[in-house]
């Protein structure tokens, strides 16, 4: 769990613009703006007081600013009922909003080359990643990928804001046609990268993984699972990784995470419980008092 | 003037009608940082086992119309952890800890209920029969009205005198108030209900169902009906006996409808997955209703639904 | 494309597999007013009862988070009136009537089998199971698995060999697979599920149950993951009996999750309260998701969650 | 049920009102305001697409315009859920309504007098009915009743449209402290009134119709029974009425009302089923077969 306290607040929205295939709200919310590191996300409530959507929506904090003593922007892209609601909102609703919420990415002491790998609207976090890492002097390099041209998020931002940005496309409507990793052993070649970080869908993550060990450059990605509260507390939204004391535990991406370090996550195993994490079925036999204690 | 929230189950008094509801508050810790957990009525914990437990695979949960369907699978780090850890902090934090225990056989409840009498500051034991019963095939316990009491007496024999016992009963069984009084029969202090209700959704994409394991349990508001009938009839057949009530709270309203019903207290469940500060929502928006009343004590409700109403009729159509 | 529609239910073969759900469609001549009723698959009738019923006092229903919580009591003409009146008018516009009858004991069920046997136009008889056994202190005949199976039997013989009995069941029995099991041993053709679930809303104003009576039935999308869960079970365990899911279809979608977990058709109930053109609504939504995803046969999709999917787990925490 | 038939439609919000203590929202609903007579109401959906308020809100229909094709206007008191998200609505919403609803108020043949009786809301549909007695050359007067000056509906234009205008009020800020029947028997002397017509809760609804009985003049009632779908299929909004035969029937206020002969409502056993109501529990045996032929 961050030990940056998150706040639960009914911020006003402050605009809501369509760019490409999505939709941006900027609200109002100075006590998460504040406290925001990149990397953390806020959690949204949807369909009003008595909605009958229950589970919060959570998307990354894309942009923070000063403004109005502090306005959170998300971006993200209609998938099903939540997200038509929110796509929906006007300046002046209010949202009821939880964060920052989750681990935020580390950055580095000194000024390295970091390589900024995103798929579609996953690449939102990455951009007040970049920001915080241009202000420590480090290098930045952008790989964004999507199924098409519209779907490749900010790549204008992107060009802005780094030293070279490489694009892919599915159907090659931008850039590369095919995947991130067509592309990322040339970029991490070329800008001699020292770290990489990753957002995206979890096949995505694991392949980008799979390269940064090959170099053995260390490398961070923020996983998405299904989430329901995004505060700890409903259990849904495990992972299965790797501690630093070599135990497999079931983590949730949302208090333990959405950052971790690439290594850790077992990308082959997600979605299982592995026969050798904590307390699986049957673990007793292969563990002890000891790992009992430490267990949770 | 102010509503006098205090409420009696059996022996226990506690300052307010408002608890959480196993398994969705996380350690505390997570809900701590939302709302102050000294002035909710009392923390219940997820179901504390004796060893750690990984929990089921995800997916494990999806939404549904005014509810939620999981299937967690108990994830937990066992006993010694929980005593060592979250317990001790709970209480540093000036809560009310009620611990929620599961086993998987009559002995690992015993266990868990003694090693809960030895440590301090249990405030009382909540007994979930919804756990599988490996000797009757994962059918859970209280699927057997004589195997819940055999647990139910297990826990009372073996936890302090001093600590209450009660049974968590889920809504789904042949004969509620059989089960009920089997319990009582056994030595339950009082009662909980309801826990999740049996259900699935099917993801019309994958085509598979959404939570990982097919069946899962449904809770939240859409379930309010369901476990307001429990707590109506169980209240009617035993009328001494404190229940506390849940399923699908979410403001203050459904807090006395629950009290009306015949709940001594409520607990708070996956409503504080939408909203983590509901607790204590919850309690200021029940003593706004009581004071547009006119109710001076909240204790002056529980019930109170059976007295001016007729029997319960018929369900279905 | 067009996806072809058609389904079977046993001999039964339905243009399409949205109905409606007994009870939710008036006489049916409320319904016309809002849709063509000739282009749904069936219309399910209210219950007939043998004698004329007033049903039970207002208030009837209240509203619930998703759902709604009704108490008519069968409110209905009687055989007689429905034979010379709703039936004849029915069939005049071109609609595939099945109908739903109740009786107080299972003579009664035998005669209404045979009264509408004798009348054109009857495709399906619907054997609601929910009506209270005055044999059995009004428990309902669903109850007890042996009464349920006498009265499917009793109808099953009465009624004409060509047309399919089909039990419509409960969810809150105490073992669903075996009654559907002992219905289908019986004689039934197929099943119906589910009816309403048990539950009680409590006014926090008058301080009464908000329906006369206390008990109602809970409908709506908010039982759907229960309904969903039962025609997953039974279908699972009885693959061969065609079932007709329902219980808060509200959408194409929904019907799509029906069809996966194992029905045949589906029947849009309380949702028409809502959306008195829901039938059609439903129709053209499926076509849509049918289209979407390259479905050219809805009938390839009845099961199709089994197919992929592992074991049902546990239901509750 | 009437031989009007309804439509179902997503209508535009035109303009939302505050008047007094009531909202009135304006819909754009041609098909509804040309078939509608007065005395017929609407039914509508609250909530948004995935709401979880299933049931339908019914207003009777307070004046249809021919503007845009035709217009409707409800007026609605906020009591719970639903009204309280319909008084959020802002013009351009689209709302799902259904209408016209209900047997219409039956107009006289000949030009008499017409007392019209209401309280609160429910005086709502005694306006186009007042308009449409008006076009016959009836002489109208209205009794309005309600808790305060700010609970009785139009006093104006109820003072405009009528003969005369008699108001009560529970706590005297207008007109004469008491309840309309303290004032009704002076109005039927005064204006020598030929038929009464009322709206308004039942208690009201039976102590007017016992003023008419007493009179010897025709009274036509308009009942509010809880309603749930305001179509006639769910059975919910039952109310106990004498037939022309003689015979009690649990009668739909929404199909077969919600206007009835006021002495044929039986007002002392509303929320019961009476004993001798076709079909209640026990009646076969006074009944026969005759009788069943004609039930339902
Ligand atoms: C840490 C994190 C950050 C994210 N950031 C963004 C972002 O910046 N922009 C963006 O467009 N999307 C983002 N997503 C995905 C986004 O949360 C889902 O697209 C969104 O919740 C879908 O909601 P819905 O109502 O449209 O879909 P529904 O299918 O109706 O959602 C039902 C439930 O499932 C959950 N859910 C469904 N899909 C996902 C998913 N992919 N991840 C997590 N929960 C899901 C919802 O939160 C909700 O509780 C992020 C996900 C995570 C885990
Ligand atoms: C024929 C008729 C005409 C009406 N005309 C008007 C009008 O012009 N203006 C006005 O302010 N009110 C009118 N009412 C009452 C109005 O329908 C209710 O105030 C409204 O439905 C309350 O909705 P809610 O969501 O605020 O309350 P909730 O309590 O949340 O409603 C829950 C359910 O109960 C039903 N319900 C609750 N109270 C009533 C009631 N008194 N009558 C019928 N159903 C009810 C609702 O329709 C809904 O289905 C009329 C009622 C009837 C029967
Ligand atoms: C994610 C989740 C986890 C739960 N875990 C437990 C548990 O560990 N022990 C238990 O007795 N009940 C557990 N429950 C059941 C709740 O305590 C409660 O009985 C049920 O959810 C109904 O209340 P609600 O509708 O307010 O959520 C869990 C429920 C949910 C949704
Ligand atoms: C008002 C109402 C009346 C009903 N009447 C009957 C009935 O006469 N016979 C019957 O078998 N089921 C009856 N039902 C149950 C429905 O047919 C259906 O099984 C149930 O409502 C679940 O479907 P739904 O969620 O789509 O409404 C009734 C349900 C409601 C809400
Ligand atoms: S989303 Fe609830 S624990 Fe992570
Ligand atoms: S409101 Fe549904 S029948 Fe009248």
């Amino acid at each position: 769990m961050s030990d940056v306290r998150p706040v639960q607040m009914s911020s006003p929205v402050l605009t809501v613009r369509q760019v490409d295939a999505y939709h941006a709200i900027t609200v109002v919310a100075p006590g998460i703006a504040e406290r925001f590191r990149s990397g953390q996300f806020i959690a949204v409530a949807v369909g009003g007081e008595h909605s009958a959507m229950l589970t919060r929506r959570v998307f990354a904090i894309h942009e923070v600013k000063p403004d109005y003593g502090g306005t959170v922007e998300f971006l993200f892209a209609v998938r099903g009922r939540g997200t038509a609601w929110l796509a929906e909102r006007r300046s002046r609703d209010l949202l009821d909003v939880i964060g920052p919420l989750g681990r935020p990415f580390p950055l580095p002491r000194d000024p390295v080359n970091c390589v900024l790998v995103g798929g579609g609207s996953g690449s939102a976090p990455l951009f007040p990643l970049a920001h915080a890492l241009r202000r420590r002097g480090c290098r930045v390099d952008f790989v964004l990928g999507g199924a098409t041209a519209s779907r490749v998020f900010s790549a204008l931002t992107a060009r802005r804001i780094a030293e070279s940005a490489t694009f892919t496309t599915d159907d090659g409507s931008l850039g590369t046609r095919g995947r991130v990793t067509d592309v990322l052993a040339r970029v991490i070649d070329e800008a001699c990268s020292d770290v990489v970080y990753a957002c995206g869908p979890m096949p995505m993550l694991r392949e980008v993984t799979a390269m940064a060990m090959r170099y053995g450059i260390p490398v961070q990605v923020s996983v998405e699972e299904t989430m329901a509260c995004g505060t700890g507390i409903c259990m849904s939204c495990v992972v299965p990784v790797v501690g630093e004391d070599g135990i497999t535990r079931m983590a949730r991406a949302c208090v333990d995470g959405p950052v971790f370090r690439g290594e850790r996550v077992r990308f082959d195993d997600v979605g299982t419980v592995p026969f050798d994490a904590l307390g699986a079925p049957g673990w007793k036999a292969r563990g002890g008092e000891d790992r009992a204690r430490e267990a949770g | 003037m102010i509503p006098d929230l205090r409420v009696r189950l059996g022996e226990w008094e506690l300052a307010n009608p408002v608890m959480t509801a196993a398994g969705c508050a996380g350690s505390g810790r997570e809900l701590a940082r939302f709302c102050d957990i000294s002035r909710i009525g009392a923390v219940v914990t997820k179901s504390v086992t004796v060893e750690p437990r990984a929990g089921r695979p995800a997916p494990r949960i999806a939404e549904t119309p005014s509810g939620v369907l999981s299937a967690v699978g108990l994830q937990g780090p066992g006993i010694d952890v929980f005593l060592q850890r979250d317990l001790p902090w709970l209480l540093s934090r000036g809560a009310r800890a009620a611990v929620s225990v599961a086993g998987g056989g009559v002995d690992e409840y015993a266990l868990l209920a003694r090693r809960l009498s030895e440590a301090p500051g249990v405030t009382m034991i909540e007994v979930n029969l919804s756990s599988p019963d490996p000797a009757r095939g994962g059918r859970h316990f209280a699927a057997d009205a004589a195997a819940a009491a055999r647990v139910v007496a297990a826990v009372r024999e073996a936890a302090r005198a001093d600590i209450p016992v009660f049974a968590k009963l889920p809504a789904d069984v042949a004969d509620l108030v059989g089960l009920a009084g089997e319990c009582v029969a056994a030595g339950a202090d009082g009662l909980a209900m309801i826990n999740t209700v049996r259900g699935m959704v099917v993801d019309v994409d994958t085509r598979r169902p959404a939570v990982a394991g097919g069946m899962g349990g449904l809770s939240g508001p859409a379930i309010r009906p369901i476990a307001v009938a429990c707590v109506y009839q169980v209240h009617a057949a035993l009328p001494e006996v404190p229940i506390v009530g849940m399923g699908g709270v979410r403001t203050g309203a459904d807090v006395m409808e629950f009290l009306l019903a015949g709940a001594s207290a409520v607990a708070v469940g996956s409503a504080l997955f939408h909203d983590p500060s509901a607790c204590l929502r919850v309690l200021r928006e029940l003593e706004r209703e009581l004071v547009d009343r006119g109710v001076e004590r909240v204790d002056a409700l529980i019930g109170a639904a059976h007295h001016t109403a007729g029997a319960p009729g018929a369900a279905a159509e």
